[in-house]
């Protein structure tokens, strides 16, 4: 895919209503595009009633599993994560909304390996509809997840395209740069 | 935990590689259930399976059939039953070019042989230990289908392994091939160092507990799906003029000529890894099989300065750089074919390549994933526009970075050194799901 | 505010129910807290009906402003936008999200002005609530965005408390570095 | 559109700078509505307006008086009059200061003077040409006190100019000071050359059009607001040896004192800016208010290889390199109080310092902006953990980083040299409000 290598020129993207521009057939069905915002998820979803707290609790579980191996979320290819708990009406909904450099459908089954393997689950079984037998079945987690998908009408990146990586790889040069000037003074 | 694999039933195909110099594979269509049924019937006993692997196997017993969707449908398996079988599957390798990078030069409207055709139904495998044998299997196949009406043979593909002969497989491009192999939990075998652990079954079986400790679902009825397994079929063309003019342009001396192409690979041609042997050949390293895969990247080669993060090697087997390694893996049985291009000679213009098939539990976990995002993701492992230097979809310019101190170098706008000329999805089945297949009904098997 | 520097160490944060962990006053509320997801808005708002495809075609406006004019948006300090429209039962609800390193307190009285600039009016005049005055009355607006908040529970940054400032500067240093780099080989 | 001033309304305050070399700030109590009535009434006729402004002012007529939010109900303005005054100056400084940064050593619970204190009611500002003549106006307002029951003192603050009196205003670190000053719109005044467009008089005085092209609501009644302006207070001591202390540590000659001395501030001692003068003093340009503010940042000094990013004056009025610089404009008045520290003389420990009123029609928009995201906002414009070196709040370590060629420099920890004793949030009502207040009864005016 094409892409603005002018990774200071701040970009904008409209998107269609459909999510994408032009059908591209993935793994898993339609490839979203890879945006000025890169890559990104926003998962809404209702909650069971009553499951709030055991939902907020997974946030201080996540906190403590990245302190402890903060690696632990790599294979997502994240560069933020924001998990939103708002109320429509009386009813709560979950908002997990991530951006992140892999298109979902290349890496899906890393994905679902990582969920079990960091109990996202204890939120995901949360969420009404969510599949019960998604452990064995990566098609239905993936049915539900592109089911509550809902596509940006825009997004907006100020180095655009940049993946975390790159970006982790240039902080690293500009503190090597950094300290080397703080030493030479 | 390791079910004892049923390997009466299994097809010896992924089980073991016979030693074969020469192989041909023939696309079927059937024109009736019945003449399907007829042909499958007669062929059932030739086809080889696990219990018969290791032991003699004097003539054309080295068979092996497989189907398409459209050929199980053929046979007068019913769409509800076809249903159950994943979708991959079911739409098959054409449908699903785009999202392999088989597209352009590649793509299934330019394919060869009639396999992007609804027509093509089956396809039989013959592997024999020379090119004789395998031209008497033909005949014998020919005189076969000649008994019967309504089975006709799309196309065929030749296979003979390539000079000198020596006991070591090389394909047309002069690299050492079939270095690595997954190990099967259960049979008893030991992985070689650096091959990573056995592989549970269900990772090429189904009916099998695989890598996520329980068995998938089988497509039903269970009776076709179990000890079945899924292929993949290739029909790659190598570009060996090609190969050897960008070799020799990007290099002044022969000996960079051979770095260049070991950077392609990850391996020079006798396959010495370069994360074992970064600056020059080692022969006998390369075929020595306990030690030419006993390497890992992570600590070895972080950064790519012996293989390249882009090196073939390194993208279809990224060992401790990926995860989940042990979901990803899958089973190659092929060869070589067309003649092979004498050093020095001009390109000939005759299609010479490598037609293989892939065998695993689940194509779109294991080989389309190798396709997608191995090969042909332009930004594996934050590579800028990069794609397999070697079986990456190349119609569109993409680059090669070879990290080097103090500079790296990157070779802008590779070249093609590969066409897909064709390809196909396939289902394996076991021994009972052939005899199955060949009668119609489940009663007369037990 | 304290922060970890190491900017290649991925963080999580789990944030309370209020969004913030102790009661920070700032100029127009309590401030929320820089995150390793640095500073953001979830603001969620039913829109009034009919209004979509206006709200959609500002999408394009966007994209448009910002090739003409790529530093549009540069007093917000973004990393990224992703602006979506949701369906909740027969309603429609429209979610700004941004990512960006100011904290909103700081710069209220900017970023009302570039909306101005910018006619995100057109967005945000088509949602329920929206106060009419918002143009002469910062607070109101202020209230508006505040109300419909949704403060995160987890954030999550893979390169945690970097500013885009920051980012874009490494970019530069890299890229400058990569071409030095590409010419000498 | 600029709408007429109405000067004969408007306190003088803001609209112009007396000839004043002493000056008084005397913070008072109302013990009762009447007492405070009574005091006002007397004191009315004194104070000076927009009319008198450049017109022979022989005595005490630089007289200025404000009142806190407790002041004007203090006065009987009721609750729900109050209600519609802004937020911040309702809850007045002392509640907002952990906002502007004004914590620690400078928190509210270690202000001098009561200044705190709910009982704080009004300040009332006596600009005088010299000492003797301030003493006499003190003289007069003690014994105006006297005929009065129920006024308190709370406390009181004298200020001085600082030698050499040679017509250039200075504070106690030696920095020349009042080189730059908003314009009104309205009063045909030009602004000298880089001192930006004239400024809306909404901006400072409420009624008028602002700069956003309409006039903000105004509290009721109207008659106690329109005309009136806000007015922050700070009394911000002065660590003189402190600082020379710093100076000398950094820097090894006289001329990389300066230097250094230059770099925090962004202006040489002169005034000279080192965007016009990066490398050494130019007094004569300090001087000259033709010249000395003719500069802009974001073209000749991106970087801040002249002016850190910084240093105090980039920060207080980032001119080209902040949004909106026309709605951030402030007046201030005021001076510095205490001796002067001769040069090289140990530290006395005697307090000294500025205190100074900073105008403005909004302490949100104006005001706290400054304190919130200019003075104290340790990433502005990227910086990492730096504040205003001079008065932005260094209770915690904060640094300074000067950029320079090939290396830059930076300050780790930079001590405090300023701390905040004490400070308001003021309104200062027009002359007709000042006489509806002592009266309480809006008929009376007419």
């Amino acid at each position: 895919m094409a892409t603005d290598n002018d990774s200071g020129k701040p970009k904008a993207l409209a998107i269609p209503k459909e999510g994408y521009f032009a059908l591209q057939q993935g793994r898993y069905g339609p490839t979203y595009p890879r945006t000025p915002a890169c890559h990104g998820f926003t998962i809404i979803a209702k909650i069971k009633p009553g499951t709030e707290e055991e939902i907020r609790a997974y946030g201080t579980r996540i906190e403590k599993t990245i302190e402890a191996n903060p690696h632990a979320l790599a294979p997502l290819q994240l560069h933020y994560l924001r998990w939103v708990l708002f109320d429509i009406g009386s009813d709560k909904y979950f908002m997990y909304q991530g951006i992140f450099d892999t298109d979902f459908d290349k890496y899906t089954e890393d994905a679902i390996e990582l969920f079990k393997a960091t109990g996202v689950n204890t939120i995901f079984e949360k969420l009404e509809g969510f599949p019960t037998d998604w452990k064995t079945s990566a098609p239905a987690f993936i049915k539900f997840v592109r089911e509550h998908q809902c596509p940006s009408f825009l997004e907006y990146g100020e180095y655009p395209y940049v993946s975390a990586g790159e970006i982790k790889k240039a902080l690293a040069l500009k503190q090597a740069f950094s300290s080397m000037l703080d030493h030479m003074q | 935990m390791a079910a004892q694999l049923d390997l009466g039933d299994i097809q010896h195909f992924l089980l073991a590689r016979t030693p074969a110099l020469a192989a041909r594979y023939e696309f079927l269509s059937f024109e009736s259930v019945a003449a399907g049924r007829a042909w499958l019937a007669g062929l059932v006993p030739k086809v080889g399976t696990g219990q018969s692997v290791g032991t003699a196997s004097p003539d054309a017993r080295w068979v092996t059939i497989a189907f398409t969707c459209n050929g199980l449908r053929s046979l007068g398996v019913d769409d509800a039953a076809l249903a159950t079988f994943p979708e991959e599957f079911r739409h098959g390798m054409a449908a699903r070019a785009e999202i392999l990078g088989i597209v352009g030069d590649s793509g299934p409207d330019r394919w060869f042989g009639d396999l992007a055709s609804p027509a093509l139904h089956a396809i039989v495998i013959l592997f024999a230990r020379d090119a004789g044998e395998r031209d008497r299997c033909e005949r014998q196949h020919r005189e076969y289908l000649s008994t019967l009406a309504g089975v006709d043979v799309l196309s065929a593909l030749n296979l003979e392994a390539l000079p000198p002969f020596d006991g070591v497989a090389r394909e047309h491009f002069g690299y050492r091939d079939r270095l690595s192999q997954p190990v099967i939990a259960g049979t008893g075998e030991q992985p070689t160092p650096g091959s990573g652990s056995p592989v549970k079954a269900g990772e090429f079986f189904l009916g099998y507990e695989d890598e996520s400790g329980a068995p998938p679902p089988l497509p039903r009825p269970e009776l076709l799906s179990r000890n079945g397994s899924y292929l993949a079929y290739l029909r790659m063309e190598e570009h060996v003029g090609a190969f050897r003019a960008f070799l020799r342009r990007q290099s002044e001396t022969r000996d960079q000529q051979e770095l260049l192409a070991a950077k392609l690979m990850g391996r020079w041609r006798s396959g010495a890894p370069l994360v074992l042997s970064p600056d020059k050949d080692d022969p006998a390293l390369g075929g020595d099989l306990q030690r030419t895969n006993d390497f890992l990247y992570k600590e070895a080669d972080p950064h790519g300065y012996r293989c390249p993060i882009g090196a073939h090697i390194r993208r279809m087997n990224p060992r401790d750089t990926a995860e989940n390694m042990q979901r990803r893996k899958m089973i190659r049985r092929g060869g070589t074919y067309g003649p092979a291009l004498p050093e020095g000679a001009p390109d000939d213009g005759v299609e010479r390549g490598i037609a293989a098939f892939i065998g695993c539990s689940s194509l779109i976990r294991q080989f389309e994933f190798a396709m997608n995002v191995w090969v042909n993701d332009p930004t594996f492992k934050d590579l800028d526009n990069e794609r397999d230097p070697i079986v990456g979809n190349h119609d569109d310019p993409f680059d090669m970075t070879i990290p080097k101190r103090p500079i790296r170098k990157r070779l802008r706008g590779l070249p093609a050194f590969t066409t897909i000329r064709g390809g196909a999805y396939l289902f394996l089945p076991g021994i009972r799901a052939l005899r199955f297949l060949a009668s119609g009904n489940a009663e007369q098997l037990s």
